[in-house]
């Protein structure tokens, strides 16, 4: 049942299917990319597709718990990425390379 | 309604195209510059659901502290030539690629069945939010204390952390 | 103030004491360090007060005050919480333990003054009396156990201050495992009241044990009570497991005087008081228990006359005491054994302390045949440890008079008293009489045989003020608990405060009699007598003629030997159970261990290698890899709910 | 933007309106402070071309577009060509907040047939109600510009002064988020305009429940009789956020020859220009906005001032447009005032040392920003 | 969308866009591009010497460090303003202690950091 509504009516279901598209943008970075520091920019648009899903939710149920998630949320994000980009400096200086594939010591 | 529709097609548009540059861009400068223009369309995109300082702190804090971090130490690399930049194997990067597109058309297909329910696409009921600002600083300051201090906590912690990474002088394989 | 305020303060006061002053270990000034930890434990101390105040406006039947933090644990049927109860027993117990404590803290300012870990040391005392006041409040025997357990610590790592003398860390060690074996018995007893009663309160244990008064010797309450009794002669130092205390003298001194005379030591008493309905129901334990008492007494002494070291001459006696405690507990007089717990926290906290004065002027020398003449250098110290000196020789109007003889007399008159407990408790009266004057006349007495290079000197008036004040205490403290027939006599007959006070804790022997007033003054008399004649002939032996003593000692030197060497207990122990134990367990290693257990583990290790080295080859240390497998898991979750 | 055509179209045009306004300041600045400096420092400056020299603006704008348009090899041209132009954004952005008089009223009327309005106008590119955060959000995103300058050049110099320059942008950002904490306890919104209406009437302070008015009705309720070390914070740090001396590190010329522009020439050159000074007048505008009680003028309300204008024999409408008029100027007084200031300071203090500079920012104004913060707290606690 | 003109701001943005990129090209288009500059003029700058890639500089890490020491504190800060702007609200409710006793707490962990951080001199520059 296609409706021409879908585009002019905009709704909880839209910002939520944005979010996931977001999502797994990011997602595809984090499993494809090479670069340590764009995976962490990857994890950091997956982040933010789950805030705008927050936010959503938080407007279409009039709670604004979900805006004070996303505040967590950012705050937590921001933490994470000062740690991995202060890593991903101390792994440069040692072997003046970001790409994981160098660092694949983590095995059984 | 036509010009929020508009608005949040554009939007959407906008933080897509961001999102596909930053994955798909080998130079990983412009893959941050995308991202950081992805983060400046997000926090559009709170601005049309309402959460005005969300979106305020989205541009301050994403946009102008953590992308501008990510650039600045891409550039003390000077990562310009990447001798490969997405991973080996086509098997393994099929099967991620076909992961995350079943995620997604999982996710989506689950959103759609479930918006028969009570959450479809209905207007927001009119709650009469005078100041989200204050709400919010309201529900922080009282709900949300603890987090909020275990937060300043972690800051702390994290602020110490990077200092002492920063100081170390090599991996736990053996020192220069 | 709320209760629960008081009692917050209460406990928290001694613990943030504790935390402080372990917080700032490395300092090194006595004087700080000591005066947060003694004003921590004067804070607690104002607080017991209180409570005793507040307990005193309340109607005798409901003194008692339950302070409950909330829930501890709570499993099926097993519901422990965080309780706190105040009663008449309790109550005069954290008087004792910070009072006692906040004094013994005091002169612990100037005893070690000179010592390099004085923080630490503060530190541990602090954590000591609030473990202490944990295991006298609790309200449950769980609530208990923790306090129980955290004394003991405090006592090893107080014996082993000193750790870097190897026989003073082993001296520690020493304790430490004695009280693991009463504390593994005292562990058995709660499992047994716990699968019979289905409670660990202990009000409702004492509610429910009389409904199981037995005569037989297996059951619940008797063997319940019975591994308690165990966990508490380790703790208190009773036979078998007393060899301890003696030991644990290796720690400085005040320690000795508040754990291991005033307060942790008492522990196992303090146990069988709070618990005495249910003792009462288990005839059978209350005679263990006064055999055993009445035994140690004996023994103790005896060891005690050949001893050398001042302070293990004290150990002794405070064993020796000890066992009057229990012999009380047994014939069920627990107010005497109470009364007798608390003088003896008086006049043996005085007499450590003094034997520290002492030592302290000695410079660190602590063998009474270098000593000898010390009344004229120590005049204060002298004055003050005579007072002990006479009360624990039950010297009439002194408390340990009052209590002793109490004691003495209920062990007669009691239906689960007997004649021969009577004698032996007097035979030990006699004894301490004896080596308790040795003592006296050895240190303070007769001609100085100080070596030459040691000038004693008078303590500074930061000890002397803890022993001015014990020595009141030890001489007036006996007049809370006048028995009926003394005060019959006395002026406006005074009454029997103490047992007032503790009328509803303890439980009347059943099957009492009207006491016989000539019978109770013929006795008195007795045991009085005989304690004067013995301090004597001790007096004019040791401060004239010590040769005789010498010659006769001589005579019987076998019989000497063997007290001397403590009855070879110790070797005994080595030579048939430690040792036998070690060889049995190294058997069992040899042949259980490694041809059975370890070869089952070894072919399971081999078949979880088998199976690891597959899946090994996922884990091939690429993050995206394992990034996967979650995006994929995550994809199979969504399937699945999407499914359902 | 607005309900129909009619509003959208002004909304629209005043927004243009806004950013010309802007950008046309910039020569004039540019004349002034080239006059001032001169004056400061005994010289004449320029004064051939036009009377006083103004008409060196024209010579100056001919100059620069005749410019050759030019690159060097090693530079990554996307970047060195973008990066002017996304200097221009983030300065109109948060210069459009800033409210600049009263709003006007545009009372119904006819045309093409049909009935138009009414309309009220704010002479401000647009209202927002986070105000502030939006500014500083905006604000924040120069970094971008520098960053990519610096590093599109392709010149290490470019690349250092691009990083000095942000790392000292991003340092005082804190000073300047923190000074501003206090204003905002102090008014309790975000939201410009009405900051501004808290600041109206005469100085009054509001303690224990009594109101205390000021004896001389003239004095202003001005923010800086409530927060003055807010105020020297604040300042401080815009002057260091516009990388203003003494503070332009970034562009050390015995060090970084230019700093992050070192490659640029031309119009492009210019518009950095136009940035740079476009973050001065954020600053003078926020400064006014915040401490000097905005558009509003001393000693008298707007609606004092309107009923004068309607007793002078004005129509409502008018009445309302020429008290517009007044309070623009008012503004504008003010604003003028400030960047008067940064010129000054420019040609008078010294520049600098890199690491006094951190210091300064980070030992030193964050602290006290931080008593600030918490003595207002402390304050406004006791007295209420 | 009446506290943000979500509209205005993106049409100013495109516009500036448009108008700036505009510009460039008529800045090039009448001061042109010639086509033979010498290698020394299409060079970066130098001083003297054959110039030198920014490749060889070593940029210290001061730069990265401080970065990141400010997003830290830049959150606490923004973490202030919440509490700023409802601060008279709270005090009006009657809570204007807790919240004191709330922010005391956060602001001290806020000083200790900023402490911590002057006193392991990470925030040295030398």
């Amino acid at each position: 049942m296609v409706n021409t509504n879908v585009f002019l009516e905009i709704g909880l279901n839209h910002y939520l299917v944005l979010s996931t598209v977001l999502f797994c943008l990011g997602m595809i970075g984090v499993l494809l990319r090479k670069n340590a520091i764009v995976m962490l920019m990857s994890i950091e648009l997956m982040l933010n597709a789950v805030n705008i899903s927050f936010i959503a939710f938080g407007k279409y149920n009039s709670n604004i718990d979900g805006q004070i998630m996303v505040f967590f949320v950012m705050t937590i994000a921001a933490a994470e990425a000062a740690v991995g980009l202060a890593l991903a400096v101390s792994i440069f200086k040692r072997f003046k390379e970001v790409n994981i594939r160098f660092f694949e010591h983590l095995k059984g | 309604m036509t010009a929020d529709a508009f608005l949040f097609w554009f939007l959407a548009l906008s933080t897509v195209a961001g999102g596909v540059m930053v994955v798909s861009l080998t130079n990983p400068i412009y893959a941050a510059l995308s991202l950081a223009f992805t983060m400046v369309s997000v926090a559009a995109v709170f601005v049309t659901l309402e959460a005005f300082f969300v979106a305020g702190v989205q541009l301050i804090v994403y946009a102008g502290a953590v992308m501008v971090l990510f650039v600045m130490v891409l550039m003390l690399f000077d990562l310009k030539h990447e001798v490969e930049s997405f991973a080996r194997g086509k098997v393994t990067g099929a099967i991620k690629l076909l992961a995350a597109g079943l995620l997604a058309g999982l996710l989506i297909g689950a959103i759609l069945y479930s918006s028969s329910g009570e959450l479809g696409s209905s207007a927001p009921q009119a709650a009469a939010q005078i100041d989200s600002t204050k709400t919010l600083g309201y529900r922080l300051f009282t709900q949300h204390i603890f987090a909020f201090e275990a937060l300043g906590v972690l800051l702390l912690v994290i602020a110490v952390g990077v200092v002492a990474l920063s100081r170390s002088k090599g991996g736990t394989h053996g020192k220069h | 103030m709320s209760q629960t305020a008081l009692m917050s303060i209460l406990l928290a006061s001694p613990l943030i004491g504790f935390l402080i002053n372990g917080f700032r270990r490395k300092h090194h000034s006595a004087n700080v360090s000591g005066i947060i930890a003694s004003v921590a434990v004067f804070i607690s101390f104002v607080a017991a007060v209180l409570f005793w105040l507040e307990l005193q406006g309340m109607a005798p039947e409901s003194r008692s005050i339950l302070v409950n933090y909330g829930s501890w644990m709570n499993v099926e049927s097993l519901s422990i919480n965080f309780g706190f109860l105040v009663d008449p027993l309790s109550s005069l117990m954290i008087l004792i333990i910070t009072g006692v404590g906040f004094l013994i803290h005091v002169f612990s300012i100037g005893y070690m003054h000179h010592d390099k870990n004085v923080a630490k040391y503060f530190a541990y005392l602090n954590f000591f009396i609030f473990n202490m006041l944990i295991l006298v409040l609790g309200d449950s025997l769980v609530t208990l156990f923790v306090g129980w357990e955290g004394v003991g610590l405090a006592s090893y790592l107080l014996i082993g201050f000193w750790f870097t003398d190897k026989e003073k860390a082993s001296a520690g060690m020493k304790a430490f495992i004695t009280n693991r074996i009463g504390d593994a018995a005292f562990l058995i007893g709660m499992f047994i009241f716990f699968v019979s009663f289905g409670t660990l309160n202990i009000q409702e244990l004492n509610a429910l044990a009389p409904t199981v008064a037995e005569s037989t010797w297996l059951g619940v309450a008797t063997l319940g009570t019975l591994f308690l009794f165990i966990g508490a002669t380790g703790k208190s130092a009773q036979i078998p497991l007393y060899v301890w205390l003696p030991d644990a003298m290796a720690g400085p001194t005040p320690v000795s005087a508040l754990i291991h005379a005033a307060t942790m030591v008492t522990a196992g008493v303090y146990l069988i008081i709070r618990m005495n309905p249910v003792f009462l129901a288990a005839p059978n334990t209350m005679m263990v228990i006064a055999i055993i008492g009445v035994l140690t007494v004996v023994l103790a002494a005896s060891i005690g006359i050949t001893q050398n070291d001042i302070k293990k001459v004290l150990a002794y006696s405070t064993v020796s005491q000890l066992g009057y405690m229990f012999l009380a507990c047994g014939v069920g007089a627990f107010t005497a054994a109470f009364f007798h717990l608390m003088t003896h926290a008086f006049f043996k906290a005085l007499m450590f302390l003094g034997s520290g004065s002492v030592i302290h002027a000695m410079h660190e020398e602590q063998d009474i045949r270098k000593m000898g003449g010390l009344k004229k250098y120590l005049p204060w110290t002298h004055l003050t440890f005579m007072m002990g000196w006479l009360a624990i020789l039950g010297t009439p109007g002194f408390s340990g008079f009052f209590s002793k003889d109490e004691i003495l007399w209920m062990s007669w008159h009691s239906p689960l008293g007997h004649w021969s407990l009577w004698a032996l408790g007097a035979l030990g009266a006699t004894m301490t009489a004896f080596y308790m004057t040795r003592l006296m006349a050895l240190t303070f007495w007769g001609k100085s045989r100080v070596p030459k290079e040691i000038h004693p000197h008078e303590s500074s008036p930061i000890m002397l003020f803890p022993l001015v004040v014990l020595a009141i205490l030890s001489v007036v403290g006996g007049y809370v608990g006048i028995p009926h027939v003394i005060g019959a006599i006395l002026p406006g007959h005074p009454e029997n405060i103490l047992a007032g006070w503790l009328g509803n804790i303890v439980k009347p022997i059943p099957g009492i009699t009207e006491a016989d007033a000539a019978m109770e003054w013929t006795l008195m008399g007795v045991s009085v007598g005989l304690a004067t004649i013995s301090a004597f002939i001790a007096y004019t032996l040791y401060v004239n003629k010590q040769e005789a003593v010498q010659s006769f000692t001589n005579k019987i030197k076998p019989v000497y030997e063997l007290v001397y060497k403590k009855y070879l207990v110790d070797e005994l122990y080595f030579g048939y159970i430690i040792n036998p134990l070690v060889r049995l367990s190294e058997n069992i290693w040899a042949y259980i261990d490694v041809r059975f257990i370890d070869r089952c583990t070894y072919w399971a290790g081999d078949l979880m290698k088998g199976g690891g080295s597959f899946v090994r080859s996922l884990q091939n240390g690429n993050l995206q890899s394992y990034a996967m497998y979650i995006g994929l898991g995550l994809v199979l979750t969504l399937t699945f709910v999407m499914m359902r | 933007m607005g309900n129909d055509v009619f509003e959208i179209t002004v909304n629209a045009v005043k927004l243009i309106v806004v950013f010309l306004l802007m950008v046309q300041a910039v020569p004039i600045l540019v004349w002034l402070e080239r006059r001032g400096s001169a004056f400061i420092q005994n010289r004449f400056g320029p004064n051939r071309v036009g009377p006083l020299g103004l008409l060196q603006l024209l010579a100056d704008a001919v100059k620069f577009i005749t410019k050759e348009d030019f690159a060097p090899d090693k530079a990554i041209r996307k970047l060195f060509y973008a990066a002017p132009v996304f200097a221009l954004i983030p300065a109109t952005l948060a210069y459009a907040a800033i409210p600049m008089s009263l709003p006007f009223m545009v009372p119904a009327f006819e045309m093409l047939g049909s009935t138009w309005g009414p309309y009220t106008f704010r002479v401000q590119g647009y209202e927002i109600g986070v105000g502030i955060v939006f500014i500083l959000g905006v604000s924040s995103l120069a970094a971008y510009t520098i960053l990519m300058a610096g590093w599109g050049s392709g010149s290490k110099f470019s690349l250092l002064g691009a990083l000095r320059a942000a790392a000292q942008v991003i340092s005082y950002e804190l000073a300047l988020g923190l000074s501003i904490v206090g204003v905002i306890l102090l008014y309790g919104t975000f939201n410009l305009t009405e900051m501004i209406q808290a600041q109206q009437g005469p100085l009054q302070f509001t303690a224990f429940g009594h109101t205390i008015t000021s004896a001389v009705s003239w004095i202003p309720n001005w923010g800086i009789f409530y927060q003055p070390i807010g105020f020297l914070l604040f300042f401080a740090a815009a002057f260091a956020e516009s990388n203003r001396l003494p503070f332009d590190l970034a562009e050390g010329e015995a060090e970084l020859v230019a700093g992050f522009h070192t490659e640029y020439g031309g119009f492009k050159m210019l518009m950095f220009f136009i940035g740079e000074y476009g973050h001065m007048m954020i600053a003078s505008g926020l400064a006014t906005t915040f401490f000097f009680g905005g558009y509003g003028i001393p000693g008298i309300t707007p609606d004092e001032l309107q009923q004068i204008i309607l007793g002078w024999g004005f129509s409502e409408a008018g009445a309302g447009g020429l008290n517009s008029l007044i309070h623009f100027l008012s503004y504008n007084v003010k604003f003028a005032i400030f960047l008067w200031i940064f010129i000054q300071v420019r040609w008078t203090l010294p520049r600098f040392r890199y690491d006094q500079l951190m210091d300064l920012g980070w030992k030193t104004m964050l602290p006290w920003a931080l008593a600030n913060t918490i003595a207002t707290a402390v304050i406004i606690y006791a007295v209420s | 969308m009446s506290e943000m003109p979500l509209g205005g701001i993106i049409f100013l943005t495109i516009f500036i866009a448009i108008f700036g990129t505009a510009l460039i090209f008529l800045a090039r288009a009448i001061g042109g591009q010639r086509k033979n500059n010498s290698a020394v003029k299409r060079d970066i700058y130098e001083c003297g010497i054959p110039g030198q890639d920014k490749k060889e500089s070593k940029v210290s890490v001061k730069f990265y460090l401080t970065a990141i020491l400010f997003i830290l504190f830049d959150i606490e800060i923004i973490f202030m303003y919440p509490w700023a702007i409802s601060f008279r609200d709270f005090i009006a409710n009657g809570m204007g202690t807790p919240i004191m006793i709330s922010m005391g707490v956060f602001i001290a962990i806020f000083i200790y950091g900023l402490w911590w951080g002057v006193k392991s001199r990470a925030l040295e520059w030398d």
